[in-house]
């Protein structure tokens, strides 16, 4: 329909790449724990949009509807049902807070000393032909990766149960 | 009937579509002239939408009334239609009142994740073959997604405004959607699975022959959990527990007051209208139909479903909120997958019979 | 010689996983610092989408144009879900114990 | 095809206007004339009694526990359904084990009473 240009979808990149680290920024600083799941929400609702931005049209649907749709209800549920963590003193120790901000600050040096300095093989600097990914997602899913797939309905089949026995209120 | 979108019987927008481009596109540079030709677009389907939902509220009170033996809405305006009208000036000039202990940019903040993606939606159904702001290629999963989120509006406007009532309103609301979104979810599967493609105009357009309400036998089923599922996720009646006036108040909404509550109000019904919408699109064949241009059809279908919604708001007494939950879990839950697995099988087979 | 970054314009591998390591580090940030499990849950989301950006990042450039590092995102958002499940009954069923949920509350096991 | 996504974001951002628009009017017409009494919480008449945050029964948690899980399992059935058709019987065979693990969770939850309201 439309064809925006590629300076348009890059502006859109680094807006919502902005957007999601604010909220990240609030997610971590917040101090009401609920402001912090708020901003989750608008931390994963803008990475759903980076990640069509980047190709991955079926995954921006998918963070949508499981990070925003349920892992968020789930996590505001854990809120609600844990009432007095709105009175609950938030900063801890001062060393503590240190030695926190300065081991997220040295990964984050590494990491962006790894991604700046790396030789990335020439053939990285031009993205694959966008394209829509449901199909190859499913061929892959069940061909290739079809038991990591089983091994995911295990996993969420434990995590079922074990989260059943834990949560369980005992008459 | 084929319908070209550059026909104006088949696109009442065209003439909207060429003025904008023949303004906009053709003396501003690229992608502004491109931005803003679609910003209005958006605005006037949105306004549109508005504007439907309005005369929804109307029609819904006559059609009531009218089951009920009474007369509805008829003072103002000839036959009571500018009765929305009044209405929303009215609640405009109330005020808004935000209690001293709430907690005030969430507050605001909920009726806004109500009833923006129960307008974002109308941006991808397609009202007629290429009729549509977009369409997406993971249309139905978009949908559905869009459709999680007034959760979190409903549980943020129910811990915001530090009411027992609200609170316990906006939880009870918000467990009853995520019942519901599970079978809502899998039976959407079945007209995915028979359209092999998640785009909303492929799955019309898959139902050329065949409508999926009528692919035997399962296709019934579907759309009878579906329209159920679709009741329960919009909270109208008879799973309008969220606002059970007799036992809690008017429950997540208990604390609010002129404009935000008028926000309520309004996601509500224009979720009722996408539903009816969506139901149209998946099982109804949705723009599909003889004669009549495509849109004139899809209106007409979703008119007719909202119909009924209305039909079972005047009918059907409130369930209580065991039989709610009970009816979601151990009912609609286990009768989806079988649905979708029998779909599955039968699928297969007429493949493996036809070679 | 290090490669020099780009321009904004185009996107590149570098931005994307950039984007992804700053999350991470700020996920990082929060799971060392706040002392509410609930917080600690959302820091650590955090650093899944992280991880997820740069899994999304590399199935974009990746020259075998495979899309595996796409469905092994949607494999991280399988675990986050199954983590979040159980991290938060652990969370609830400490707060029913303790009625709290600090996780200084939680360190019967330091003896 | 991130072109057909734009719309998307255009119209979250009207759909955003659409809703702060009238608040914003609103906020000018009409009056504002706050007292405590007003702004107590509405709790029937009564005065509020105790703290509002009490403590909920975990059965609510246990409910978007399962809404969680299956709304992944849901989420892996759709690039499956949409590519059935292109797909073997095995896919199918694969499905149906999915799924079949996953019941064996919902029939313990079943039992276990995680699904019944008290």
């Amino acid at each position: 329909m439309i064809a925006p240009t590629e300076a348009l979808v890059a502006g859109s990149f680094y807006t919502f790449a902005a957007i999601a680290l604010a909220g990240a920024i609030g997610v971590v600083l917040a101090r009401k724990v609920f402001h912090s799941a708020l901003f989750l929400v608008l931390t994963l609702a803008s990475l759903a949009a980076t990640f069509v931005i980047l190709g991955a049209d079926f995954l921006g649907a998918v963070q949508i509807v499981i990070y925003v749709g349920a892992i968020t209800v789930l996590i505001l549920f854990g809120i609600m049902l844990t009432p007095r963590n709105v009175e609950l003193p938030e900063s801890s120790g001062v060393g503590r807070s240190t030695a926190g901000v300065f081991v997220a600050a040295a990964v984050f040096i590494v990491s962006t000393t790894v991604i700046v300095t790396s030789q990335w093989p020439r053939s990285m600097s031009t993205p694959i032909p966008d394209r829509p990914t449901t199909e190859a997602i499913g061929q892959g899913l069940f061909t290739t990766y079809a038991l990591p797939f089983e091994m995911a309905s295990i996993l969420l089949l434990i995590a079922m149960i074990g989260a059943i026995v834990i949560a369980r209120e005992e008459q | 009937m084929n319908c070209p979108t550059d026909n104006f019987i088949c696109n009442p927008f065209l003439y909207f579509h060429l003025a904008a481009n023949a303004i906009f596109r053709d003396h501003l540079p690229e992608p502004l002239g491109t931005i803003i030709v679609l910003a209005l677009t958006v605005a006037m389907v949105t306004t549109l939408i508005a504007l439907i939902v309005m005369s929804q509220v109307w029609a819904e009170r006559r059609i009531v009334g009218f089951m009920q033996g009474r007369l509805g809405p008829n003072r103002v305006g000839p036959a009571g239609l500018l009765q929305s009208v009044a209405d929303a000036v009215k609640l405009l000039l109330k005020e808004i009142i935000i209690p001293t202990q709430a907690d005030k940019i969430p507050f605001m903040l909920a009726p806004l994740l109500v009833l923006v993606p129960s307008l974002v939606v109308w941006s991808i159904i397609p009202w007629g073959p290429g009729l549509s702001v977009t369409d997406l290629n993971i249309g139905v999963l978009f949908v559905l997604g869009l459709g999680g989120i007034p959760t979190i509006g409903i549980l943020t406007a129910g811990w915001a405004s530090s009411n027992k009532y609200a609170l316990l309103g906006g939880m009870r609301a918000a467990a009853q959607l995520i019942a519901y979104e599970i079978p809502l979810v899998i039976v959407v599967l079945v007209p995915v699975l028979l359209a092999g493609t998640m785009s909303l105009g492929g799955i019309v357009e898959a139902q050329s022959n065949l409508w999926f309400l009528f692919f035997l036998p399962v296709g019934p089923v579907a759309f009878l959990l579906f329209l159920v599922a679709g009741i329960a996720e919009v909270n109208r009646s008879p799973f309008d527990l969220p606002e059970a006036e007799s036992e809690i108040v008017a429950g997540f909404h208990t604390e609010y007051s002129g404009m935000p509550f008028a926000l309520f109000f309004l996601a509500e019904y224009a979720n009722s209208f996408a539903v009816s919408a969506m139901t149209t699109t998946l099982f109804l064949g949705g723009w599909g139909g003889p004669i009549l241009p495509p849109f004139i059809w899809f209106f007409l279908k979703t008119y007719a479903v909202f119909f009924v919604l209305v039909w079972i708001r005047g009918t059907l007494p409130r369930l209580r909120y065991d039989q709610l939950m009970r009816t979601a879990w151990k009912v609609a839950l286990p009768l989806a997958l079988v649905t979708l697995g029998v779909a599955a099988i039968e699928l297969s087979l007429i493949r493996s019979l036809l070679g | 010689m290090p490669q020099e970054l780009p321009p904004l314009y185009p996107i590149s591998l570098q931005h994307g996983l950039l984007l992804g390591a700053a999350l991470f580090s700020i996920g990082i940030a929060g799971a060392l610092t706040r002392r509410n499990a609930i917080t600690i849950l959302m820091s650590i989301e955090v650093m899944l989408n992280g991880t997820i950006v740069t899994f999304v990042t590399f199935a974009r450039y990746a020259p075998t144009a495979d899309l595996a590092g796409q469905i092994f995102s949607i494999f991280i958002m399988t675990v986050a879900a199954a983590e979040a499940a159980v991290g938060l009954a652990i969370v609830i069923a400490v707060y029913r114990l303790r009625h709290t949920v600090s996780v200084d509350a939680v360190d019967t096991l330091q003896g | 095809m991130v072109a057909s996504f734009g719309p998307i974001a255009m119209a979250v951002v009207i759909a955003t206007i659409f809703g702060l628009l009238p608040l914003g009017i609103s906020r000018l017409v009409a009056p504002r004339k706050p007292d405590s009494v007003k702004n107590a919480p509405y709790e029937c008449g009564v005065e509020t009694i105790g703290p509002t945050m009490i403590q909920f029964k975990n059965h609510f948690y246990l409910y978007a526990l399962i809404f969680v899980i299956f709304d992944v399992e849901a989420v892996f059935l759709f690039p499956w359904a949409v590519i059935f058709s292109q797909l073997g019987t095995l896919a199918l065979v694969e499905m149906f084990v999915f799924v079949g693990l996953l019941l064996v969770g919902y029939a313990y939850a079943w039992r276990k009473g995680a699904l019944d309201w008290v």
